[in-house]
């Protein structure tokens, strides 16, 4: 009984909180709900008496990946302010014919 | 209990990976893609993890219970802690990919950057 | 129609489609907790017939040690290729001898807090893939946990100090030696005449440390793959991060 | 016998990760073109070995002596018969193909290419051989990671990176789909061994988890079959990945895909969904993809991309193949593929060397360069009339066995599908090869700048040995597909061996010895088959007359064109969308498969 009533609020918060993963649009803040998501998502994964695959999803998902998100954030922003110029195939050309 | 919850544990699992979808789909940046595809990924660690789950039963692991008491499903677990990894090598690589679209694009907005299908016929 | 309107229109139909197939699939299933495990019935007793304690390290390291295998590719393919993809280029490589490190100024306290943890760190994750038999971890969890913890000496602010640390050579020469030796240990099975991966080391009491056979040995050779696989990773995003580029490139 | 079929796995991967260690030396370094390919040659040739040995009969290998017990399985099963060691033999010598022809290739990329190419090899052979469907989705998804490396590996392109992103978004989404679909059939039957799930679903008659279940699980492979509308991700990822990567990706990824979809079928689905079911989804998902494939294909200036749908066009074909649920048809299908593969590789192949001397790989722009690539231009065109299948080059086989298989399913409505798919692909080809090595046709407008990176640091312009031999190596093999007389008979004993359900539950679940059921072979070579197979290679070359002489075309082939013309825009538009529309079609594609096999 007890353990469905802490399943249910779990899978409420994970429902939840992984809806705001995917709605968050500013990428640094997007890293840290994908953070909290995988802490969550953990969490419920001890409840489902999963101890195991906890410990990989807190190690990776909370952990590694939300890191690589930040990184590849910080990396990118800065590569962008350095205003390179696009690439010049994204106009769409007017070629001839083949047909 | 499990009277009220029913299958509804499982359309979490439903619900999740269309949401990370519906994200992918509305995106304006890679980075924003490649989180909502962890998403999409995750939702199949649930749903494995949740067919495996019975009640009264606890972790298969031996240590401090006897053999003998109930445990739940551990074919799940391992499936899971395999995809776990897997989707954490994808996740990696894609933000690899989108790092070097940066460099060489200047953009990362999947709309300034369309498809490749600029050939025309006549 | 535009072609926003065009792209909000193909998901609609898309998203919504699948949703009602996903709860009529979903309509079907045994409630939660009911569901039926015949293969679980199976593997619960194979895994204690070979004093594994763990009955998932069994499933991943000996039942089904030929997933892992491949999940352990998985992920060396994957470092492999950020190895790959992050490389420095023709544009970059003329500068590269002007690199420089981005300045970082951390509290002296986050500096000590993170070193002294490195230690106890490793120690822990070295501990959760050695008893990955007989407690819940393993391979995958206690290389993870040496990949992050070997990353505290980066939050304690010193990447001149994590780069010591963590020659990268030496990472890449690891992983392939787990990702070799995985399938080296299967192998060895074939020259004592079992099949691929047999399970074949003497196992000794259920619980104990080495009770359980070639698991252990698995076991080892997973973590190294998975520690220096996400080292690597964490390696090649942390220079694209810090790494600024010096003089005028723009 | 057994430890040979496990290295066909298991080698490749070995090689690769002793290739990686070695390389961090210099020495090491340069172990790894000369390993790599023989590795890649000794996985066929291993292959063609067991074809022999192992003879009609089904072998099981349990990975780690894990035996069923009173059939029930435990452990993973590889299931090694005839038609599995066709395929890894098809994708083995693809690989060595492309192996050998980058031998030195892209010198800053160390030995990582190499690694990677192994590594995908491997994982192609062991999602071919896998008896059990999740160890099948973990293959996958190596063939899936190391792909996406290969696509984007030209890091400093970045239609090569976008391309590349694009293959791994789409193709992950579909993954997830595929593994949603494992865990529900996970949920009704508690196993994951083919044989035994199937087993389970035969007790009870599909309910609707078990045909959305199908769906799921079909839906990531068929996104890796480029059917229409999971293909977007294709041309995208083939028009810009490394030549040697675009002959893996067309020819070995697209046929091991299509090899799951038949042996899950047959071993999980079959008897318990309704054959009517897949028979519609299959067939009108194959006949689409043809048609809108054949039609992209056509109205394509850049070379790669108009042999990427080209591809999508084929893989609509074999698709159809498969949906005709019969021996035949799949021996016509796996005939038609293997035509495909190689002749499609030695295209690309030919493309590759054009993109490394002249540095671009628009139609237009190549006009009459080509002239003096004797030898690489008379391959191209072969290739080119080989994908038409003209009698009795690639294709055609495939085609004339598809003439029987179609007429047993009372289906004969395809043949014009089919003579359609070669005639507008097979006829694109030779306008290019035709334009580019010949220099025939009206002076084409060049249009804005097509300059694009060449492969590799030192560029190969001059074309040697180990460039020519593997294109024509593999025109050879499809051309001799057709002359072979003994390829009807195996090509319908290995159809046979794929849909005898029973005899592959038994074999693996109960240890029975089972060999593959006789069948009556229809020769190949019959009046219809060859008359519609050179009917298409006539369409083709007037198609290919008409688009290299526009001014010429007489009135009434404009007035009929001017429709046809905004048809094809309309396509056009379609394609010109972004990686959030290829997630939405993989959703309605999976919405319209579900749906037919609910419906029926």
């Amino acid at each position: 009984m007890m353990a469905e009533v802490v399943l249910a609020v779990l899978l409420a918060a994970a429902a939840g909180i992984g809806t705001s993963v995917a709605l968050t649009r500013d990428p640094t803040r997007q890293a840290l709900v994908l953070s909290a998501y995988g802490l969550v998502l953990g969490m419920l994964m001890v409840a489902l008496q999963a101890p195991d695959v906890a410990l990989a999803q807190i190690g990776i998902g909370t952990a590694v990946v939300p890191l690589l998100v930040v990184l590849t954030v910080a990396k990118v922003e800065r590569e962008l302010s350095e205003g390179r110029e696009p690439g010049d195939f994204e106009e769409g050309s007017d070629k001839g014919s083949s047909l | 209990m499990h009277e009220v919850l029913g299958v509804l544990p499982y359309a979490v699992a439903a619900w999740i990976l269309l949401v990370g979808c519906y994200g992918i789909a509305t995106s304006r940046s890679f980075i924003h893609v490649v989180v909502c595809l962890s998403l999409v990924q995750s939702s199949t660690y649930l749903m494995l993890l949740m067919v495996g789950w019975s009640h009264h039963a606890t972790a298969p692991v031996f240590a401090d219970v006897k053999p003998g008491v109930p445990v739940v499903d551990p074919v799940v677990q391992a499936l899971t802690l395999t995809d776990i990894v897997v989707g954490g090598a994808v996740t990696a690589l894609l933000l690899a990919l989108t790092i070097q679209l940066a460099k060489r694009q200047g953009s990362i907005d999947p709309d300034r950057i369309r498809s490749l299908e600029e050939e025309l016929e006549e | 129609m535009t072609r926003a309107r065009a792209s909000r229109l193909l998901l609609a139909v898309g998203g919504s489609g699948a949703a009602i197939l996903m709860l009529l699939a979903l309509g079907g299933l045994p409630r939660l907790g009911d569901v039926p495990h015949p293969y679980a019935e199976r593997a619960v007793p194979a895994a204690l017939s070979r004093h594994t304690a763990n009955v998932i390290s069994s499933v991943n390291f000996d039942q089904r040690a030929f997933d892992t295998m491949g999940e352990e590719f998985v992920l060396f393919a994957a470092a492999v290729a950020a190895v790959l993809l992050l490389r420095r280029f023709h544009d970059e490589e003329e500068d590269a001898h002007d690199l420089q490190y981005g300045p970082r100024d951390v509290w002296s306290a986050a500096n000590l807090a993170g070193f002294a943890l490195l230690a106890p760190t490793m120690m822990v994750g070295l501990y959760v893939v050695a008893h990955g038999a007989v407690s819940p971890g393993g391979g995958f969890q206690g290389g993870a946990v040496l990949a992050t913890g070997l990353h505290l000496a980066y939050l304690a602010g010193d990447y001149v100090v994590l780069q010591r640390l963590r020659p990268v050579a030496v990472f890449d020469a690891a992983e392939a030696v787990g990702a070799a030796g995985f399938v080296l240990l299967g192998i060895s099975a074939l020259f004592v005449g079992d099949p691929f991966l047999t399970n074949w080391l003497p196992t000794g009491t259920l619980g104990a440390l080495a009770s359980a056979g070639m698991v252990e040995l698995f076991n080892v050779a997973v973590g190294m793959e998975v520690a220096s696989a996400l080292v690597l990773l964490l390696a090649k995003f942390l220079e694209q991060a810090l790494v600024v580029r010096g003089g005028g490139d723009a | 016998m057994n430890t040979l079929a496990v290295m066909l796995v298991v080698a490749p991967l070995l090689a690769g990760a002793v290739i990686a260690g070695a390389s961090i030396t210099p020495l090491g370094r340069r172990l790894a073109d000369p390993l790599g390919v023989a590795v890649a040659v000794a996985v066929p040739a291993g292959a063609v070995v067991l074809i022999v040995t192992v003879g009609e009969t089904t072998r099981v290998l349990w990975q780690g002596g894990w035996e069923p017990v009173h059939g029930q399985a435990i452990g993973v099963a590889l299931v090694v018969d005839r038609p599995a060691l066709l395929i890894v033999a098809l994708v083995g010598l693809l690989t060595a193909a492309a192996l050998t022809w980058s031998w030195h290739f892209l010198a800053d990329t160390g030995a990582s290419y190499v690694v990677l190419v192994l590594l995908f090899l491997g994982a192609c052979d062991g999602f071919v051989l896998a008896g059990d469907v999740f160890d099948a989705f973990v293959w996958f998804e190596l063939m899936g990671v190391t792909a996406y490396a290969l696509t984007g590996m030209r890091v400093e392109e970045p239609r090569s990176v976008h391309g590349a992103l694009s293959f791994g978004i789409v193709n992950t989404v579909g993954a997830s789909l595929s593994l949603t679909g494992v865990a529900l059939l996970y949920a009704r039957t508690g196993e994951l061994n083919l044989a035994a799930i199937g087993a389970s679903l035969r007790t009870a008659s599909a309910d609707h988890l078990v045909l959305i279940s199908c769906a799921l699980l079909l839906t990531g492979v068929l996104v890796k079959m480029a059917l229409v509308p999971f293909h977007f991700w294709t041309a995208d990822a083939e028009a810009v990945a490394p030549t040697p990567v675009c002959v893996l990706l067309s020819g070995a990824m697209i046929t091991v895909g299509a090899f799951a979809v038949a042996r899950w079928w047959w071993v999980v689905f079959d008897g318990a969904v309704p054959e009517t079911a897949i028979r519609h989804a299959l067939l009108g998902f194959g006949a689409v993809t043809a048609v809108v494939g054949a039609l992209m294909c056509a109205t394509q200036r850049h070379l790669k991309r108009l042999l990427a749908y080209s591809t999508v066009a084929h893989s609509g074909v074999i698709s159809c193949g498969i949906g005709l649920l019969s021996g035949s048809g799949l021996a016509a299908a796996g005939l038609y593929a293997v035509g495909h593969a190689c002749s499609k590789g030695a295209l690309f192949l030919v493309a590759g060397m054009l993109l490394n001397r002249f540095e671009t790989l628009d139609e237009h722009e190549l006009y009459g360069r080509g002239r003096r690539m004797h030898l690489a231009g008379a391959i191209f065109i072969v290739a080119g009339l080989s994908l038409a299948g003209l009698p009795p080059l690639g294709t055609w086989a495939g085609k004339s066995a598809y003439s029987g298989a179609l007429a047993d399913a009372h289906a004969e409505w395809l043949e014009v599908v089919l003579v359609l798919v070669s005639a507008l692909t097979g006829g694109a080809v030779l306008r290019a090869g035709l334009r580019i090595f010949v220099g025939l046709g009206d002076v084409p407008d060049p249009g804005p700048d097509t300059h694009e990176e060449p492969e590799g640091d030192t560029p190969r312009r001059r074309d040697g040995f180990r460039v020519l031999a593997p294109p024509a190596v593999l025109l050879v093999l499809a051309a001799g597909l057709g002359l072979w007389p003994g390829v009807a008979a195996v090509a319908q004993r290995a159809g046979a061996t794929m849909t005898d359900t029973g005899g592959y539950v038994d074999a693996v679940l109960h240890n029975a010895q089972v060999t593959a059921p006789e069948v009556t072979v229809e020769p190949l070579w019959q009046a219809l088959s060859a008359g519609l197979g050179l009917l298409a290679v006539v369409l083709g070359i007037a198609f290919a007359v008409a688009g290299l002489w526009p001014s010429r075309r007489p009135r009434i082939v404009r007035a009929a064109l001017g429709p046809v013309r905004i048809m094809v825009r309309r396509l056009h538009d379609v394609h010109r969308a972004h990686v959030g529309d290829y997630v939405s079609w993989v959703l309605v594609g999976f919405t319209v498969l579900g749906a037919t096999l609910l419906h029926t």
